[in-house]
């Protein structure tokens, strides 16, 4: 029986899911398309409502 | 006041470690020079400016120089705490330093990078934030992080579709659950709902679920159960439940708020008297008892939302409104629906084509500005109609006012028995609007459901889930770790005079009645030195950002 | 006046109320401070005012509370003129005192004390002996402040340049109860070394008295330098009252803005 | 001001800065020595702007009248 | 973002791709395609040296193509990991021809340019989906004439443009007049090299290329011998010279009026409620449109901007108040229409044509920039995805799930999360990756039970 989880995509929801499990003590193996990750959020200057900046 | 007036944690041997990062410090200031003079600093015995203090081969550096030269400080001039912060103190604790020992100097955000072009200037600010960090790190003092044990345990107030789900979740990841339900069955808001936007009965989906929840071993439910209080803090949570058979105490690790919002009762809106011009949910009943008779109904959307004192759109009620009448048209074609709205909120893949769908059906949308909203008068709706740029009088012998979800009359009570925020609408106050939309700022305590914001029931659904993995993320870990920078209270020079107790905004700090004297619960503290500041006698203190420390570094500048 | 507060004083002794009462006793020719404990031996009760009244005042407040602190369940009596009274309220706000623990005897201070002390409200509101007469207006901080500045900044630092650090305004202040005062600590005040850190030394007790001061005015009477410690905690009295309509030691259960979290309450 | 990161700590120093900046004046030392104002981490341009017209009002008040003072202090 | 670079218990295969996945629910062997990065991962610092001088130059997606980057480089600069990557199809090394400064370059020597590509086999319990989506390509819509017109850019072009770190540092600069700067540059950069040959002829001939030419031209020209030689090479430099610099004064001339852009028009639904494409609403675009109005004024003070939607759908926490508040301090009209069409007038500036309902008229408004708030589509590899997980695709291209368990797919033991599942705005992303990782561990905690008992 293995603990380890595969996360296709490194966006904001690829890194929310694999940080949740990662403290839940799950091996987590997170692949990723692109050179480095944040998906388009990190492409965003800031963020409504509250204007902090995205990156 | 000088260097030896600090009560010195053993003689202090500072090593400072001068980083290069590439060409961001050295291209624009004399790195060699500022190791140079940090040599000559007091208690610095030993200096190495290096290429990559981050790389592999920067950390081996540190460690080596630690053991080889047995330095019991070590400072590192290079970018922003924020980003290496935590790796070098964790290389300085694999060579067997005290993490809190470290002392971070940033010569390339606050020095290189705002002075490029003033090469002897930068070099000259970077010599001296460095004395100020070496004065600063003299001063340190080994501090050990703070461990708590957990209580497996949580506690889900209000059994709603969110607080049934975020159960169910938590049951499934073995952890012993209490859901606690105000009223005497679950289901919450969705047990007035007929039919659901997804199709399908809300009661079918409630009962799979409901059975499914008290089936569970793991998990005990209350009903017609009132949470009286929450002491404590994350991982060791004393509650008080009042139950049909007595009060319960007992001791939870986490807490999800899960109470729910009801809907606007409109009164004095747009005529509003429960017979001729009633509310949507009253509308949801009759459909459930199927008494309905009626020529020509007119749905009115936002009414009593996005006003002045109610300055935020409710989000579902355009997606109810608009079922209900297609649910209308299917049972009673012959009824004349049409519907005022201001702007028709069907987010998401499948909204869009029920507005489509009701269309097809004969419902008729108009738009309304809320300048000149629509007037109701005996069984006459009137409003006016922006396309044809007339007045429109409609004989109607039903108006459905879709009002907004609100917050429950309690909610304030909850959040002070909880010491949780709420909006200036009321709904409860998330950790961050965009990252932490379940967390509460205190820790260990969660919200899901339209206690936060009104939701679907499949949004309900899966922010319950959500929860539960967030619960889980602390729960499943042996112990609770916490930083040491925390507060700490001298118990011989404190007089009990509680100017700390009032400032603490985490309400950290307790009187002891018998020693009077006040003191501090470290797992609540968070740092921020409020009670530091306001002590007339420097009896509370911030573990490392003491007084002699800050002056030292002050004193250097 | 004496006769009606040694009658007030052995009544609360012998009805028990009170375990011991802290008033002034003459002994072999000198005025101090002493805890009554039987109501026959009031013989040498007196109320401090030997040739004009008010020359010998205590802070018998800072004795009652190192005697609560040995008997925390007892009640004592307290001798109190119209500071003192204000003292306390503060105490409790302080916490250095509880409120159902204290019996005061209040006495009113003669015309000539008040206009001596500029006092704003020479009698307590719970007065057992001698009548109200009306406070006196403080003209002392608006002088100070129709000074030009380079006058004023002349006057303080000479002021402050006589100082000794002898630390008796801490002393004997009522409201310094601190075991460990923030003026001995070596990182701000700079030790055995004289004139002392202009204005660091006073403006930390400034900013320490700014919502505790009652203005009783015994720092400046002990001060062996003269200095006028009270025009100083006058002005921050004067800074609370304006800015944030606060005065220290009127109600007894009062809240002072400084210790609310939350912007400043409206003036 | 309510973004204070501590939730209320910004208010608490306000409070004190008048008091102090009060008694500063009342003692003869100029009240623009002291200043004070709440910027936020993201807000560069507003924290260069402070800084330099602090400078600007500091530079014709002159070194402090009590330099002979404290300077004998810091080591 | 940190945190995951840095989390023991997570491993980060950036640069991969999933080959393929057997096995079931508790039990799947997944084959990892990791691409060569032709950088060693564990020398590389990041500190950027090579990007600085790599010669070959390519488009920049990350700035959505209005920026360049070099061959070897890091998607952005705080990207995690850190670690460069080096494009294959434009490295000159890797296409075959002679460079490799990026190698000597390198301190921390990390450049190896024979890395192969290599398979990892990995044995997990479960699979999350978070492909995310990517921008609609608003070239599919002719009456907008998204390529003709250069001012007509997307809205995540247009946030690229706000960002300090991106292409025009936060300056709101028209894309048109950012075409004529870059072409002064060329021009600039030929005249400098051909001015300095005529310097050469100025120089040993005491006269000035000018009064030589004209000279020339009318033939009175006193050569003497030297002269001679020169002169028709030095008239044909200066012939071209002149090639350059006629058409290089008329740019800057026409770039003197540039300025930053003021007047910016928002057109929402571009491609979403749209029956030829998604007919359903994204929920987050007319709050994107309205913080970049916000932020766009906050850059420049006398920005005007006019949003136009049909429903201006602010449906979230504390949207309805960011959307009054920016209506009223930053100066924002919204404007209940759909956009007809976009056509162009004399100078690049776009010209809209929409009915404005509330006074039903035809109108024509010409604006300096115009963004075009699209709707987003599931990524572009989401059909080789579902393939190689074998789940279902629902009808417009995004996973299957089912309203009841909204985050399982066709196959047990695989969960969506994110725009992956549905449009959706960051909040309801990141509450849905939590509910995604619950039902992972779920999933797995009930194998084991079973199992187990």
């Amino acid at each position: 029986m293995t603990n380890d989880i595969l996360v296709l995509g490194g966006g904001i929801a690829g890194i929310q899911s694999s940080l949740d499990l990662a403290e839940m003590g799950f091996r987590v193996h997170l692949v990723e398309s692109l050179a480095s990750i944040g998906g388009k959020m990190a492409q965003l200057d800031k963020t409504f409502p509250t204007n902090d900046c995205a990156i | 006041m000088n260097m030896n007036d600090l009560i010195l944690y053993e003689e202090p041997r500072i090593g400072v470690f001068v980083c290069d990062c590439g060409s961001n410090i050295a291209g624009h200031l004399d790195c060699a020079d500022v190791a140079e003079y940090a040599k000559t600093l007091p208690n610095v015995v030993y200096v190495k400016e290096n290429l990559y203090t981050c790389s592999e081969a920067g950390i081996v550096e540190i460690k080596k120089a630690i053991k080889g030269q047995n330095l019991n400080r070590v400072v590192v001039a290079s970018c922003s705490p924020r980003t290496h912060q935590p790796l070098f103190s964790s290389s300085c604790a694999e060579a067997g330093l005290n993490p809190y020992l470290f002392e971070m100097v940033n010569i390339r955000d606050q020095c290189s990078w705002v002075h490029m072009g003033k090469r002897d200037d930068a070099t000259q600010k970077a010599k001296e934030l460095i004395r100020m960090g070496v004065a600063k790190s003299a001063g340190l003092e080994p501090q050990e992080e703070i461990e708590s044990s957990l209580v497996r345990k949580v506690l889900v107030m209000g059994g709603g579709i969110a607080g049934l789900s975020a159960a169910q979740a938590l049951a499934d990841m073995g952890l012993d659950i209490m859901l606690v339900e105000k009223t005497s069955n679950f289901g919450g808001l969705l047990q007035q709902v007929h039919q659901l936007d997804t199709g399908g009965s809300a009661r079918a989906l409630l009962s799979k679920i409901i059975d499914d929840v008290q089936s569970r071993s793991n998990i005990t439910c209350y009903t017609k159960a009132i949470v009286k209080e929450t002491g404590g803090y994350i991982g060791n949570f004393e509650i008080k439940i009042d139950t049909q058979n007595g009060l319960i105490k007992d001791k939870v690790g986490c807490i999800v708020v899960a109470t729910g919002a009801v809907p606007l009762i409109p009164k004095g809106l747009f005529g509003y008297d429960g017979e001729t011009v009633i509310s949507l949910m009253e509308l949801e009943q009759k459909l459930k008892k199927d008494d309905l008779t009626a020529r020509r109904i007119v749905f009115i959307q936002c009414a009593g939302a996005r006003t002045k004192e109610r300055e935020y759109c409710s989000r579902i009620c355009c997606m109810i409104g608009v079922k209900n009448a297609m649910i209308v048209k299917e049972k009673y074609p012959l009824i004349d629906v049409r519907i005022l709205y201001r702007d028709m909120q069907m987010y998401g893949t499948h909204k869009e084509q029920m507005l489509w769908d009701a269309r097809g059906k004969g419902i008729q949308f108009d738009v309304y500005n809320p300048d000149n909203p629509p007037e109701v008068k005996e069984g006459k709706v009137s409003f006016f109609q922006s396309i044809t740029g007339k007045i429109i009088d409609l004989d109607t012998d039903l108006v459905v006012l879709s009002t907004p979800l609100v917050p429950r009359s309690d909610a304030p009570a909850v959040a002070n028995m909880m010491r949780v925020p709420t909006d200036q609408n009321g709904f409860f106050l998330e950790a961050h609007a965009k990252l932490r939309p379940l967390d509460f700022a205190a820790d260990g305590i969660f919200v899901c459901g339209s206690g936060r914001y009104p939701a679907t029931s499949t949004e309900a659904r899966t922010q319950g889930l959500g929860v539960a993995s967030r619960v889980a993320a602390i729960l499943f870990k042996d112990k609770l770790v916490k930083s040491a920078i925390v507060a700490k209270i001298n118990p011989e020079s404190c007089v009990g005079c509680k100017a700390c107790l009032t400032m603490c905004p985490y309400e950290a700090i307790t009187y002891n009645r018998d020693k009077r004297i006040c003191e501090i619960n470290e797992i609540l503290c968070k740092g921020c030195g409020n009670c530091a500041a306001t002590c007339p006698s420097h009896s509370a203190q911030l573990c490392g950002y003491k007084p002699e420390q800050l002056l030292a570094q002050i004193g250097a500048a | 006046m004496i006769d009606i507060v040694r009658q007030k004083i052995s009544k609360l002794l012998s009805d028990g109320s009170v375990k011991g009462v802290v008033a002034l006793a003459m002994a072999n020719g000198h005025v101090a401070p002493c805890l009554f404990q039987k109501e026959d031996d009031l013989e040498p009760l007196c109320l401090g005012d030997t040739k004009k009244p008010g020359d010998a005042r205590y802070p018998l407040n800072k004795v009652l509370i190192t005697i609560a602190r040995q008997y925390p369940e007892d009640v004592f009596g307290v001798l109190v003129r119209g500071c003192d009274e204000r003292g306390l309220y503060v105490l409790y706000r302080l916490n250095q005192l509880e409120p159902d623990k204290v019996m005061t005897i209040g006495i009113a201070c003669p015309q000539e004390l008040a206009k001596a002390c500029e006092c704003k409200k020479p009698y307590p509101d719970e007065l057992v002996a001698g009548e109200k007469t009306e406070g006196i207006t403080q003209q002392g901080v608006q002088d100070m402040e129709d000074m030009d500045l380079s006058k004023r900044f002349s006057f303080w630092k000479n002021q402050f340049s006589k100082c000794v650090k002898c630390y008796g305004c801490r002393d004997i202040c009522p409201m310094c109860f601190c075991r460990e005062c923030s003026l001995e600590c070596e990182d701000i005040i700079s030790k055995g070394e004289l004139p002392v850190d202009i204005p660091v030394f006073h403006l930390t007790r400034a900013m320490h008295m700014t919502d505790r001061c009652i203005d009783c005015g015994l720092c400046d009477e002990t001060c062996p330098s003269g200095i006028p410690l009270r025009l100083l905690y006058k002005k921050t009295s004067k800074i609370m009252n304006a800015e944030f309509g606060f005065t220290s030691g009127i109600n007894k259960n009062e809240q002072s803005p400084l210790n609310l979290m939350g912007p400043a309450p409206e003036k | 001001m309510s973004e204070c990161n501590y939730l209320y700590g910004n208010y608490c120093a306000e409070k004190r800065v008048t008091v102090l900046s009060q008694m500063l004046d009342f003692c003869g030392i100029e009240k623009d020595r002291l200043r004070a104002r709440w910027v936020s981490s993201a807000e560069a341009p507003e924290f260069v702007e402070e800084i330099n017209e602090f400078i600007d009002v500091l530079k014709p008040l002159g070194p402090s009248p009590l330099k002979k003072q404290t300077s004998k202090d810091v080591a | 973002m940190l945190d995951v670079g840095r989390h023991p218990n997570i491993t980060l295969l950036a640069y991969s791709e999933l080959e393929k996945i057997e096995g079931e629910a508790g039990n799947f062997t997944a084959i990892i395609r990791r691409k060569a990065r032709f950088v060693e991962e564990d020398k590389c610092t990041g500190c950027g040296a090579c990007t600085e001088i790599c010669p070959t130059s390519v488009l920049d997606l990350y700035n959505e193509g209005h920026a360049e980057r070099k061959a070897i480089y890091s998607w952005f600069a705080q990207g995690i990991p850190s670690t460069h990557v080096i494009d294959p199809d434009h490295c000159r090394v890797l296409t075959g021809k002679k460079c490799g400064i990026c190698q000597k370059k390198c301190e921390a020597d990390a450049i190896n340019f024979d890395q192969k590509e290599s398979i990892l086999e990995l044995l997990v319990g479960a699979v999350i989906v978070a492909t995310g989506y990517d921008v609609f390509d608003p070239a599919k819509l002719p009456e907008y004439r998204y390529t003709q017109l250069d001012n007509v850019i997307t809205a995540m072009e247009f946030e690229r443009f706000l960002s300090a770190s991106g292409p025009t540092e936060g300056h709101i600069y028209r894309p048109s007049d950012r075409k004529v700067t870059a072409q002064i540059a060329v021009f600039e950069k030929k005249v400098k090299k051909s001015q300095k040959a005529l310097d050469r002829f100025e120089k040993n001939h005491g006269q000035d290329s000018v009064e030589f030419y004209s000279a020339y031209k009318a033939g009175s020209l006193n050569a003497n011998d030297d002269l001679e030689k020169d002169q028709d090479k030095w008239a044909k430099k200066y012939e071209a010279h002149l090639e350059n610099a006629t058409p290089l004064e008329a740019l800057k001339e026409k770039a003197k009026g540039f300025t930053s852009a003021k007047n910016l028009a928002f057109i929402q639904c571009v491609g979403s409620r749209d029956l030829r494409f998604y007919p359903f609403c994204y929920g987050y675009c007319c709050m994107h449109s309205i913080k970049e109005a916000i932020i766009a004024h906050e850059h420049d003070n006398d920005t005007h901007s006019v949003i136009f939607g049909m429903d201006i759908r602010a449906v979230g926490k504390g949207f309805e108040v960011y959307k009054v508040r920016g209506g009223n301090n930053s100066n924002i009209s919204y404007k209940r229409s759909r956009v007809a069409e976009i056509t162009k007038n004399t100078d690049e500036s776009p010209v809209l044509i929409y009915e404005d309902t509330l006074e039903q008229k035809v109108k024509r408004e010409t604006f300096d920039l115009v963004v075009l708030a699209t709707a987003c589509e599931p990524v572009k590899s989401t059909q080789k995805i579902a393939d190689t997980l074998s789940i279902d695709v629902d009808a417009y291209g995004f996973f299957k799930t089912q309203p009841a368990d909204p985050l399982d797919t066709s196959r047990e033991g695989i969960f969506v999360c994110g725009c992956a599942h549905s449009p959706m705005d960051i909040p309801e992303s990141v509450a849905q990756a939590s509910s995604a990782a619950a039902r992972a561990v779920q999933a797995i905690m009930k194998k084991n039970n079973k199992k187990a008992s």
